[in-house]
């Protein structure tokens, strides 16, 4: 009963986990490309959390969503106000 | 007792599970911004309320019961700052970048 | 019990899957935080009843850093340089 | 069987992280692809890592933490040093 239902968990998990990383790295818009990074970032803690990694899944949430998130989000708002300042094309890519 | 317990712990976490599954539904469904935000603290402050409150006879230790409702008071106060804040900006009409 | 959190447990990340949708379409990047934010609150959650159905109770901790985390993210969506604030 | 299933789920994430890698051209996308390459072989190592019944193994779980916190301070250094290259370009 309760090996079922961890598999349909897993099942759950790395089916969604995966396709996140394929929406992350596929999306036209940068942002949003990078507020699926930290979705990504989040679901892969709680995978960590899931294989009885806490320690790992910590670390993870707090730097690798986090405080990357954070930074990469920056980044792409700057890209975003330059190409806006620009005109049309994006110097980063993707559309404004 | 036991069975008692079991019972409302069950109950407590079905209505928690439930109302997540409907702020979600909100947050997909609804028409526009401020529709989707109330849908969304719906689901923060009630459905982990709820479900918080049915683990809390489970814990071990005093400790690891207050150390849930201090995640359930950080989750409301940190939701609460985050909706204004969203809400705020929109509702200027400033956010240039935050709203396209 | 540890059967009923685990099922809990699975139909709470089936919701998050389900509010994924928001982050992926939502029109603006205001939805879009807001989905991630759904998702942290349920993944907080998930993490609870995972934490009591394998008796570790570890998983609280990382259950904090994820509350803290919607806040920094919401913080750093919404920021605004000094010049540029009106209020 | 859940060590081969998330096993195979770093492996696929690597891959795709890749294969992104390659194919743009823009800094930011490329660190979001790197960023995913290293979570797929840190997925790895925490899959081999747990071992059912018994308590996971803890040497790759070290390795794990030190590489996010390595791979989040490569991210900030390539992000100032794009933003330096940006500037002395004189927007172009």
């Amino acid at each position: 009963m309760t090996a079922g239902l961890l598999l349909l968990f897993d099942l759950v998990l790395v089916t969604t986990l995966v396709g996140l990383a394929i929406a992350a790295l596929i999306s036209p818009d940068l942002r949003r490309a990078v507020m699926l990074f930290i979705a990504f970032g989040l679901w892969l803690a709680l995978v960590w959390a899931r294989l009885r990694a806490p320690d790992v899944a910590l670390a993870e949430a707090a730097i690798g969503a986090g405080l990357g998130g954070a930074l990469m989000l920056a980044a792409a708002r700057r890209a975003a106000r330059r190409a806006s300042a620009n005109g049309g094309i994006d110097a980063e890519g993707g559309e404004a | 007792m036991e069975i008692l317990l079991e019972t409302v712990s069950l109950l407590l976490v079905g209505a928690g599970a439930f109302f997540f599954a409907v702020g979600t539904l909100g947050l997909v469904r609804l028409p526009d911004l401020f529709c989707r935000l109330h849908a969304l603290t719906k689901a923060d402050n009630l459905g982990l309320g709820l479900v918080i409150a049915g683990l809390l006879p489970w814990a071990a230790d005093p400790f690891l019961a207050l150390k849930l409702v201090l995640i359930w008071l950080l989750v409301m106060l940190s939701g609460a700052t985050g909706s204004y804040l969203i809400a705020k900006r929109a509702l200027r009409g400033d956010g240039e970048d935050l709203l396209e | 019990m540890s059967e009923i959190f685990t099922a809990a447990a699975v139909v709470l990340v089936l919701t998050m899957a389900a509010g994924l949708v928001r982050v992926v379409v939502g029109p603006t990047p205001a939805d879009r935080m807001m989905g991630v934010q759904l998702i942290g609150t349920t993944g907080i959650a998930v993490l609870l009843l995972l934490g009591f159905a394998f008796e570790m109770p570890a998983l609280a901790d990382v259950a904090l850093v994820f509350a803290l985390l919607a806040a920094v993210s919401v913080t750093a969506l919404t920021r605004r340089r000094v010049g540029q604030d009106r209020s | 069987m859940a060590q081969l299933l998330y096993g195979g789920a770093g492996v696929v994430l690597f891959a795709l992280g890749l294969w992104a890698f390659l194919v743009y051209t823009p800094l930011l996308r490329k660190l979001i692809a790197l960023n995913i390459m290293g979570s797929g072989v840190f997925h790895l190592l925490i899959a081999i890592a747990e071992r059912g019944e018994l308590p996971p193994d803890p040497v790759p779980h070290a390795l794990v933490l030190t590489g996010i916190v390595v791979a989040v301070s490569a991210t900030a250094l390539a992000l100032a040093m794009g933003r330096r290259l940006e500037e002395d370009e004189g927007g172009r």
